[in-house]
C-alpha cells in the first residue's frame, strides 16, 4: 500500500536519467524551495531531436517520479512533439498522482519547456553569433 | 522485511492487553450505562472504574475526568467551551504559534465570532517564555492554552511556571497534554492546570477516545449538546470499550512510568540522535535538547525533501513523519517548524521519529545505519550540492 | 438464568463480525491514515473502503460520508454547522417538539446566541403534520431538521413530504436517522435529505463512532476543528477500528435487509403488541400501528411506574427501558411522551421493548408469559386501584 | 450489578409490610402522581406506640424501597421515637440510595410523619368529641 501508484514508486525507486548534462544545450528550472520542490531540467539536441534528457530534483515522491518519467518520455522526440508533454500526461503516464499532488509537485513538463525555451534562446544567440561572424 | 514503527508521535498501536480489556463490552457486556437494567449497569461500572484510572494516572479526581472523542474533541472542548461560558468576562485568549491545529483552529473559530487571540511566538528551541504569557494578559483575557509539549520537536513547556503566572491573575488555564500523558509523569495539582487535553491512541489505548480533565467548578459550557450524559459534560452514548480501553491504558502507562520506562526510551533516543549528527553532515536536531519528550527525534537535513526520505525509509521498513508540507499536500511546510525560525526550504527537510514502548535498541541501530545511506542517495538527486546559495 | 435483551434502540450489541473486522486495526494495522508510511496507507485504505460500504447503504457518494464519534455529534454537527455557515441568509430553525435530545440541545444553544427555533408539535401517535413544517417556513428559515423514526414510541416521520417542501423553499433539510439506518430501507436521494445522521452503536456497529451525510454543495461550518482530517469536514484522527466497525455494520445490515429481516423483526413486534394487550389491562400503545420502527414496542401501564417494572424484569432477565423520568432522576417524564398528550402519570407508567436481529420467538413468549404477572404485582403495591380519581 | 444496594433491592423485591389498615388511626399520603411518585403509609396506634404500619406506592425502585423501609423501621416504636426518622436515616438503613434518587423518590419519612399528623388530629377530634360529649 502506498499513497502512489506502481509505477510513481518505481520511478522514485529508480529514477532514470538522474544527473545533469555539462554541455547541456537547455537547462529548464522550475519550483521554489520554499514550496519544497526544485527541478532542474538538461536537455541534449541534435537535429531537432532530444537525444538526452537528464534532471536533478529537490522535492517529494511525486516530483522526482515525474522528473524521471518526463526525461523517459522526451527522449528521441523532436522539440514540437516534446513540447505537447504536459504536466498531465506525464501525471497520466505514471497512472496519475494523488489529487493533492496534482498541482504542487507535477511541475516537470513544465521544467521540460523552460529547457526547450532555453535552448531555443541559445541556438537564437548562437544563430546570431554565427550571422554577426558572417 | 521486519516493519520498525518510529511514528509514535502519529500514533500507537493498542497495547494487547488493552485490547484484551476492551473486548468483552462488544458482545457480552453490551449494554447502554445509562441504562437500569443488569446490562447497562456492568457497563456503567466499567466506565466508572476507567475514570478512576485515568484520574489516578494525573492525580485528578473522579469526577474532574470528562471522556471524550479524542485530543482534538478535547481541545475544542476546553477552548470553546470555556470561550462561550465566559464571554461575558472578556474575549481575550493567549496561546502559543506552535500549538497543534486542533488549538490552533478553534482559535481561528472564536475569532470569527467575536474573540481576540494572541498567538505567543517560542524561541529557537520552540520553548515560550513564561514572561511573554505575563505581558499578554489583559483584563479581559479569560483563557490562556498553551501546550505540555509539542508533538513535532518535542519540546516541552514550561507549564507550572506559566500555570503559576495565569492563575495568579484569576484566569482559566489549559494544556494540550495530548504528548506526555503516559510518557512523563503528571501531575494537575502540582503543574496547577485547570483543564488538560489527553487522547487515547497516543498513549497505546485506542483511538477515538480521549479525556478532557476539567479542574471542579471550571466554568464551561459544553460542545456536545443532548443526553446528560457525563453529567451533563459530554453528551453521547459513552463509547464504553473505548473508555475501558483508556483506562487501562492509563493504569497500563502508570506501571511502565513506575518502572523507568521514560529512562529506556530517553538512552535510545539519544543514541539516535547522537550516532545521526556525527554520521550525517548538514543536519540539525530541532527542538530542546533537554526539555525534551523522552520518544522524539526530529531532524532537518538540507537539500532534501521530508517525503522523498519518508517513502525511501517506509521501503527499507521504517515508518516516520515529517513536517514537509508535501506530505498534506499544502505548500506551506509545518508551522511549528517556521516558529522556530527555520526557513522554509530547511524545513521541507525535516524528519521526525518517535520512538515508543516496544523501541529495541537493533532498531534503533538499524535505523542509524540505513538513514545516512537514504540521505546520500537523495542528496545525490538534488540540484543543491552542499550549499542553498545558487543550484550546481 | 437466561439473559434477554430488548433494549436494541439503547444501543445493539457489536456483531461478532464486526469486532473481527475491527481487531487488526489495534494491534497489527494500528497506522494514522494521515501517515504516508505503509502503516498509514493501509489505515487509510480501511477507512475508504468503510465510507463506501455505508456510502452504499444509504444510497450516497463516499465522499458526502463523514465519521464522526456518534450520533448525538452528527446531531450537534449538522444543526451548529448549519447555523453558523448560514447565519447572514437567516436565523430560523424549525425542529419537532419529539427530538432526541441531541437535536433540542443543539437548538437550545442557538437559542442562546441569536437564533430562533420553532419546535413543532406532534399528533397522539407522533406522526408531524407536513403541512405545519410548510407554515412555520420563513424567508429567516436555514434549516428544518425532523427525525426520522422517534427512538422511544417508534413513529416514523414523512420525512418525504416534508423533504419536498423543505427543498422546494431552497432550505437545508436535516433528519435524525439514528433509529432507522440498517433497519429499514433507506436511500438519501429519494428522501431528498441533505444531511442525515447516523449511530454506529445502534446498528450493530461500535460505540463511539458515527456518521453525517453531508450532501454535496452543502455549506456547513465544522463542529470540531484541527487537522484536516475527513476533508476538513471533521477533525482529529480518525478512529480507524471504529470506522472500519461501522462500515462492516453497514455492510451486513444491508444483507440483512436483503434478506427480510425486517419482517421477522415486524412479525415478533405484532405478536408482542397484541399479546400484551390482550392479557393486560389499562394498557395503552404509544406511537403510531403502522408507521412504526420495525423493532419497536412501547406500552403504558396504567398506575404503576416505568423503573419499577424495568427492575422486576431485570429480575427475571429481561432488559428494557421506560420513559419515565425516574430512570434519570429527574421529575418530568419523556418529553416524547407529554408530546402526544398524554398526562405525566401515564407517561410515568411507560415501558419500551425494542428487538433487534437476536431476539428469537421464544424470547418474545417470555416476555408475554412474565410481563403480566409483573403488572400485577407492582399493582398490588399501587395505591391506585382501577382509576386515578382518588386513591384506595 | 444494580443501581441500588443489595439491601434496596432486597427490600424491592420482597416489600414488608404492603397493603392497607382498615381501621388506621393515621394515614399520610405524600408525593404526586405527576412526579411519578406516591406513597401512601398507613399507621395504627396502641397507647402511644405504633403496633402497626402498612404502605401502598406508585414510584420507582427506591420509593417502594423506602415505603418498605420506614414501615419496617417504626414498628413498636412510640410516636415521638417515629418522629426521629428521617428521609436521610431511611436511606441510611438501606445502605444508600444513587444521589439522583435522594430527593425525588425518598419521602416515605414524610409521608410517616403526615400520617402521624393525621393520627393527632384524629385523636385530638375524637378528644374533642368526648369532651363535648361529657
Ligand atoms: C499535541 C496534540 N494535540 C492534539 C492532538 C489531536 O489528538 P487526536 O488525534 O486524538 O484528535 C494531537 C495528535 O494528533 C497532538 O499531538
Ligand atoms: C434518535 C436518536 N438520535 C440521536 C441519538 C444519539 O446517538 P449516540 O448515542 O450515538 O450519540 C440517539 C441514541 O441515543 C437516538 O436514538
Amino acid at each position: 500500500m502506498s499513497i502512489y501508484s506502481d509505477k510513481v514508486m518505481e520511478h522514485f525507486k529508480n529514477p532514470r536519467n538522474v544527473g545533469e548534462i555539462k554541455d547541456a544545450d537547455g537547462i529548464g528550472e522550475v519550483g521554489n524551495p520554499v514550496c519544497g520542490d526544485i527541478m532542474k531540467i538538461y536537455i541534449k539536441v541534435k537535429d531537432g531531436k532530444i537525444v538526452d534528457c537528464k534532471f536533478k530534483t529537490f522535492g517529494c515522491g511525486a516530483a522526482i517520479a515525474t522528473s524521471s518519467m518526463v526525461t523517459e518520455m522526451v527522449k528521441g522526440k523532436t522539440i514540437a512533439e516534446a513540447l505537447k508533454i504536459s504536466n498531465k500526461t506525464v501525471a497520466e503516464a505514471l497512472g496519475g498522482l494523488p489529487p493533492i499532488k496534482m498541482h504542487c509537485s507535477n511541475l516537470a513538463a513544465d521544467g521540460l519547456v523552460k529547457a526547450i525555451e532555453d535552448y531555443k534562446k541559445k541556438s537564437q544567440s548562437l544563430k546570431e553569433k554565427i550571422d554577426i561572424k558572417k | 522485511m521486519k516493519r520498525i514503527y518510529m511514528d509514535h508521535a502519529a500514533t500507537t498501536p493498542t497495547d494487547i492487553g488493552v485490547v484484551k480489556e476492551m473486548e468483552p463490552y462488544f458482545t457480552q457486556k453490551y449494554g447502554n450505562p445509562n441504562s437500569i437494567h443488569s446490562f447497562g449497569q456492568e457497563a456503567r461500572e466499567a466506565v466508572e472504574e476507567a475514570r478512576k484510572k485515568v484520574a489516578h494516572l494525573i492525580g485528578a479526581n473522579p469526577s474532574e475526568i470528562v471522556f471524550t472523542s479524542g485530543g482534538t474533541e478535547s481541545d475544542n472542548y476546553a477552548i470553546k467551551g470555556i470561550a462561550w461560558a465566559n464571554q461575558k468576562k472578556g474575549n481575550h485568549i493567549i496561546t502559543s504559534q506552535i500549538e497543534h491545529h486542533a488549538v490552533l483552529h478553534s482559535c481561528h473559530f472564536l475569532e470569527k465570532h467575536g474573540f481576540k487571540v494572541t498567538y505567543l511566538p517560542v524561541d529557537k528551541y520552540g520553548l515560550i517564555d513564561p514572561d511573554d504569557v505575563k505581558k499578554a494578559i489583559t483584563d479581559k483575557t479569560i483563557l490562556v492554552t498553551i501546550m505540555h509539549a509539542n508533538n513535532e520537536i518535542g519540546t516541552i513547556e514550561p507549564i507550572k511556571d506559566i500555570a503559576k503566572i495565569v492563575k495568579e491573575a484569576g484566569i482559566y488555564f489549559h494544556t494540550d497534554s495530548v504528548q506526555t500523558v503516559g510518557h512523563i509523569p503528571i501531575d494537575v495539582n502540582e503543574l496547577e492546570v485547570d483543564m488538560l487535553s489527553i487522547s487515547g491512541h497516543k498513549l497505546y489505548g485506542p483511538n477515538g477516545v480521549g479525556v478532557l480533565y476539567l479542574r471542579k467548578g471550571t466554568r464551561i459550557v459544553s460542545l456536545i449538546d443532548g443526553g446528560g450524559q457525563e453529567k451533563n459534560r459530554r453528551a453521547g452514548t459513552e463509547n464504553v470499550a473505548g473508555i475501558v480501553g483508556i483506562g487501562k491504558a492509563a493504569e497500563l502507562a502508570e506501571k511502565r512510568l513506575a518502572q523507568g520506562e521514560e529512562d529506556r526510551i530517553v538512552r535510545l533516543r539519544d543514541k539516535l540522535i547522537k550516532e545521526i549528527m556525527n554520521k550525517i553532515e548538514n543536519v540539525r536536531l530541532n527542538g530542546h535538547h533537554i526539555n525534551r519528550l523522552p520518544g522524539n527525534v526530529n531532524f532537518c537535513f538540507e537539500f532534501i525533501e521530508g517525503e522523498s526520505m519518508l517513502l525511501n525509509l517506509d521501503m527499507e521498513g521504517v515508518a516516520a513523519s515529517s513536517g514537509s508540507a508535501c506530505t498534506s499536500g499544502s505548500l506551506e511546510p509545518s508551522h511549528v517548524l517556521l516558529a522556530i525560525g527555520l526557513p522554509p526550504e530547511i524545513a521541507h527537510g525535516s524528519l521526525r521519529l518517535t520512538l515508543g514502548k516496544d523501541n529495541t535498541e537493533e532498531e534503533v541501530d538499524y535505523v542509524i545505519d540505513i538513514l545516512p545511506k537514504i540521505i546520500e542517495k537523495l542528496r545525490a538527486l538534488s540540484p543543491f550540492k552542499g550549499t542553498w546559495e545558487g543550484l550546481n
